[in-house]
């Protein structure tokens, strides 16, 4: 169904946080074993005359509970308890997608991911389907500050047994969405405040973006520059401004860090023998380092020159602008990192 | 509720089978003969007995670290079980879980958790699965004392009452948690004071008894089987053995166990009732020993015939897709 | 216990300048001034005003992300804070921390917490640490309802009631966590009847009202610092504006909020018994009033005039050491 | 005070248990404001007659209540609020030391070290200090299976503001630990299962090692072997095994994971231009990554070859022996590895 994105049709631009919209309505319409688990996903459920629902804090679940009466479900403010209870009730039957507010928040509910989602097919010997999604807002930007503003996407990916996707645009999130909620496995499906609220041309219906594989968002062949979630969009900027100093650079967009698709990165590294990773979290521990290791382990022969890392700072989230803005990756951070290589 | 002669005679099954799997275990541990982390329930059989005497395969129980004998209660087979904690092939886990994990989806066993107070929201959600796909099934936890005091109890329960859950919350007292007395650690005398909390139902029941708990855990399920919420059933129960096999128990007193181990223990205070009151014969009860001496001496020599896992299927089963 | 003019004198201080700090705040984010998430505590400015005036700086409050009260109560200076949530170097955490994590150790002030229920364990923390050093002090938790479904207020609850700590609970019960009403998740009428499960002294106090929180906050407070342990004191009270400033409070119905907004405005409560009670004069309050407004004004002129941080001190101060 | 472990005098071989229970009786006698909280460390505390406690359940802890009655603390099976508390205690004059029973755990109590614990002190301006140590055990090979033997250190070295070390003997075990009792910064203290009951040499009385600085545990010149905890120990049975090859290995032990040391990582790249990193922990988002990636940036003029990770599998930890086996690393895995790079 991915293809139907290419073909022939009026282009739709809707942001981000509507395009995840879409995905959980035609989830949910498709199967009624798929249920929205989360703090005020309904807004407090249904209201009396003349109120309306929030649905959510970042308003991406308005309106679903009035379609989705007994699929959408608010809970108390109980990340564990929620957490938990849905991977209970994954295992018995029900696909359940459930909202963390900000990733921020996974250290209240760590375990049932750590521990109990991620290992019990495993660890009952093959026998458990764990069809469990957890969607969650990540990334800085927004002066949230350092409580929620974090991308802590790398927990999840270390844990083997989740997967981890991020989408770079609103068709991606769509596509990447509905993969993850029909996908047997836990999936950990982050929704980066920088992209939530852009818009890109979404296809209309119901498509899948696999989940595992990396996307060439544009080719090049002096630089690989491997992105994901917003720094997608920093690589790009940065590969138009490079493209006037006549450098050729080429973007991956990850899509899903884990799996890693190690054969993508490979593959750029062997185009262009160069390569910088840009990852809005901080650099210890994360994907960008996984990919530097791959990049010196399997690719050793392809490299032309250091593998750079251009990451957030290692320290927590600052609230005020000027800090804020140090600490996050850039634009002209990543060109600074290509010029060194070049 | 009157248990039938039928029900009493599989729950006595039940119990004696916990009671000589266990017994059978520590046996083999203190020939060297199994490996990790393994936790005896002996003395709590009634409970597991009782509660699951009510259930069907499409009920779900999560269990604990002490899951042996609500994994026997609730039908998985011994065998497997055995199997399992030799590391073989053929256990219910493929060898990979162990003690900590026996898990049976098929028959509603939702697993032994090694995480203290995992299995309470893992019920919870059974239960809501049940609610939403209109099953008829119940979710029940088991756990212990000290789980009480883990946020998960805390946040599962409110969420279940609130939603009017078919949950059924069992908490077995057995006045410790590892090495540590209850009363070291929770202020209130009865963990079922808790369940004020959520407003939601409590009941008490004498944990040794099984015909105590199996009245109590059936009125519970009951309620929650005709849409009137959970409960949360604590049942007073006592820990046999050391905390681990192994436990070398210098921190209790033993005038204080042996007063549990020889006045309360569950299965001789079922024999003298069913005995006395006619409703079964010793007879009866002593060829389900044999049997189940039988099935758990059979189990063993199965277990240590059967293969181990191929080293090459170290990366199976991490994912279901990809 | 009742309160004295002088301590009056101050505690409506406190709770005008609060509302006319958080009213300033939510002119300035109309305004475009002011980013960063903010949320305003007006209508529940007794509550914080009530338990701080029994409060010295060895006495330490953990707050919420619905802090600026606590802070404001506890004696933080108004210039560091507007200046913290203009992002200045002159703020209170230098700008690195905004609404969210206002802190100020020396003043007793653990900080307000973007995570729902963390401050719980961080006043149990500093009750803890008051009992050991034997400093007399006590350790406050300022919360919402939302939190008490935290895991993280089970277990503090249980170890503060089992170590008997100083320890005060003071759930602000607004009927709201962010855009759902309290009786959507939680199945018991009071909060308070959560103590019972630690066998924890409880209260419940109209949170609205200055003089009542005031007297059961001091029973309390007096209680924990003569060793007799915790108390979870419920104040009933509401949040006038949305849960974040920009909140379009599409779901709340008008009527419900205007009458409490009309009725039970904290402030007016406490000036008509003050000047009714003949306990302080109309102009007093009035002449607070302007001092206040001129605090506020100049606050937010010298948080304007201070530097931003500069770039280069982004590393400073991860660690205390290497 | 650390040359005092050069001074000569008897040897005194004690296990790694014995070393750590060592630190904390002389952190408790040299300070009253260290105190020892967690489940069952001091075995349920004062007993009836005739009864003795067990301290802990590597009794580790045995014995100290009676010494220190008021500096150590039963808990309830409350992580969150355990270590919520201990935060809280911290940041108000107490330098509290959490027994974390196994790393696994850490799913039911994060928060406390990756929004409060390790933020305090930037996010309040400098104004915070937090000396707070939290020592747990990790690693496999008892059959422990999948949720209590995990080597989770990643989690807590990717987090800004904490410090994670880990000892690779009893006598690094001593002075790590003491070090980071004196800390006035957050530090995770790990304590491996495949050291704990291994004896080595440990200096008597009051020593520090300090937090930040790698340890080569031996010089060698053709490739670098960098290990931490259990993996060292692999490290230097593989270094004898390849001089029997003619083959000399140096081998790093770092120590200390968080903050890492890069300049001792380099410096052994430098001597030898080629580097395997062993490391229990499971491959994604891990402390082999960082190696390897600092390696491919800072130290890619000095590579000779790839750098290769020897690690654990990404999986969950299996029960049965023969998988547990083939899931960690050993020193079979080492060799072939660095054969695999000469
Ligand atoms: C979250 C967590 N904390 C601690 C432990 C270690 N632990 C295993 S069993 C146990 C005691 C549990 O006590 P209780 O819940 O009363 O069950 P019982 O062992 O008495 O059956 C503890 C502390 C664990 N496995 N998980
Ligand atoms: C652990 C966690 N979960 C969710 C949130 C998002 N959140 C922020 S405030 C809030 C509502 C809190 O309600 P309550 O405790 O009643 O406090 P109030 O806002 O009413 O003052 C929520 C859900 C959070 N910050 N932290
Ligand atoms: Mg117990
Ligand atoms: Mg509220």
């Amino acid at each position: 169904m991915a293809d139907q994105a290419s073909q022939t049709r009026e282009p739709r631009e809707i942001p981000t946080a509507f395009a995840i919209a879409e995905a959980l309505r035609i989830a949910m319409a498709s199967d009624p074993t798929v249920i929205l688990m989360g703090e005020d996903v309904a807004g407090g459920g249904r209201r009396p005359e003349g109120t309306d629902e929030m649905g959510g804090i970042m308003s991406v679940t308005r309106g679903l509970v009035g379609d989705f009466p007994s699929q959408v479900l608010d809970t108390p403010i109980s990340e564990m308890g929620i957490l938990g209870t849905a991977v209970g009730a994954a295992v018995t039957g029900m696909r359940p997608v459930v909202e963390l507010m900000f990733m921020d928040f996974i250290g209240t509910c760590l375990d049932p991911l750590l521990n109990q989602a991620s290992k019990f097919r495993y660890m009952f010997g093959g026998k458990a389907r764990i069809p469990l999604t957890v969607r969650t807002v990540t990334g800085a930007g927004m002066q949230a500050a350092a409580q929620h503003s974090q991308s802590l996407y790398w927990m999840t990916a270390g844990i083997p047994g989740l997967k981890t996707v991020i989408p770079s645009n609103a068709a991606d999130a769509k596509g990447l969405l509905l993969a993850a909620i029909r996908c047997d496995d836990p999936v950990v499906f982050c929704e980066p405040k920088g992209i939530l609220f852009l818009s890109t041309d979404v296809p209309e219906g119901d498509y899948e973006v696999p989940i595992g594989k990396a996307n060439i968002v544009r080719a090049g062949s002096d630089v690989s520059l491997v992105g994901m979630g917003a720094t997608v969009g920093m690589a790009l900027a940065a590969a138009a401004e490079l493209e006037r100093d006549g450098i050729s650079a080429e973007v991956l967009d990850l899509r899903s860090l884990a799996p890693l698709d190690e054969e993508a990165i490979l593959t750029t590294l062997a185009k262009t023998g160069r390569l910088v990773v840009v990852d809005e979290a901080t650099p210890r521990c994360g994907i960008a380092s996984d990919v530097a290791a791959l990049c010196v382990d399997k690719g050793f022969d392809l490299l032309n020159g250091p593998v750079r890392r251009v990451t957030a700072a290692m320290c927590p989230v600052p609230f005020t602008r000027v800090l804020e803005e140090a600490y996050m990756p850039s634009t002209a951070r990543i060109l600074e990192a290509v010029r060194g290589l070049l | 509720m009157q248990p039938t002669p039928e029900i009493l005679q599989v729950a006595y099954r039940t119990m004696r089978t916990i009671r000589s799997f266990e017994e059978k275990l520590i046996e083999l541990v203190n020939q060297g003969k199994l490996g990790g982390f393994l936790h005896a329930c002996i003395g709590q059989e009634a409970i597991a007995a009782a509660v699951c005497a009510h259930l069907k395969d499409n009920d779900h129980v999560a269990s604990t670290h002490r899951g042996h004998g609500h994994c026997i209660a609730k039908g998985v087979d011994v065998r497997g079980m055995m199997a399992e904690l030799f590391g073989r092939s053929t256990g219910t886990c493929r060898g990979r879980g162990g003690s900590m994990h026996i898990a049976d989806l098929e028959k509603g066993m939702l697993g032994a958790n090694g995480i203290v107070g995992a299995g309470i929201p893992l019920a919870t959600g059974a239960a809501l699965s049940a609610k939403l796909r209109k099953t008829g099934g119940v979710g029940v936890a088991m756990f212990g004392d000290g789980a009480s005091n883990q946020g998960a109890f805390h946040e599962s329960l409110n969420m279940a009452a609130n939603w009017k859950l078919p949950a059924l919350y069992v908490c077995e007292n057995n006045g410790w948690g590892e090495f540590t007395p209850t009363e070291f650690v929770v202020p209130v005398k009865d963990i079922a004071e808790r369940a004020r909390s959520y407003a939601m139902n409590a009941m008490i029941a004498d944990g040794m008894d099984f015909f105590d708990v199996y009245a109590k855990a059936g009125e519970a399920i009951a309620r929650a089987r005709r849409g009137e919420g959970p409960t949360l059933l604590e049942c007073k129960t006592y820990r046999f053995m050391g905390h681990y096999v192994g436990d070398p128990l210098v921190y209790r007193a033993k005038a204080d166990a042996d007063e549990w181990i020889n006045n309360r223990d569950p299965l001789k205070l079922f024999e003298t009732r069913v005995t006395s009151e006619g409703l079964l014969a010793a007879d009866n009860l002593r060829s389900i020993d044999e049997e189940v001496t039988e099935r758990i001496t059979e189990a063993v020599k199965s277990a240590q015939a059967a293969p181990f896992p191929d080293a090459g299927e170290l990366m199976q089963d991490v994912y279901a897709v990809g």
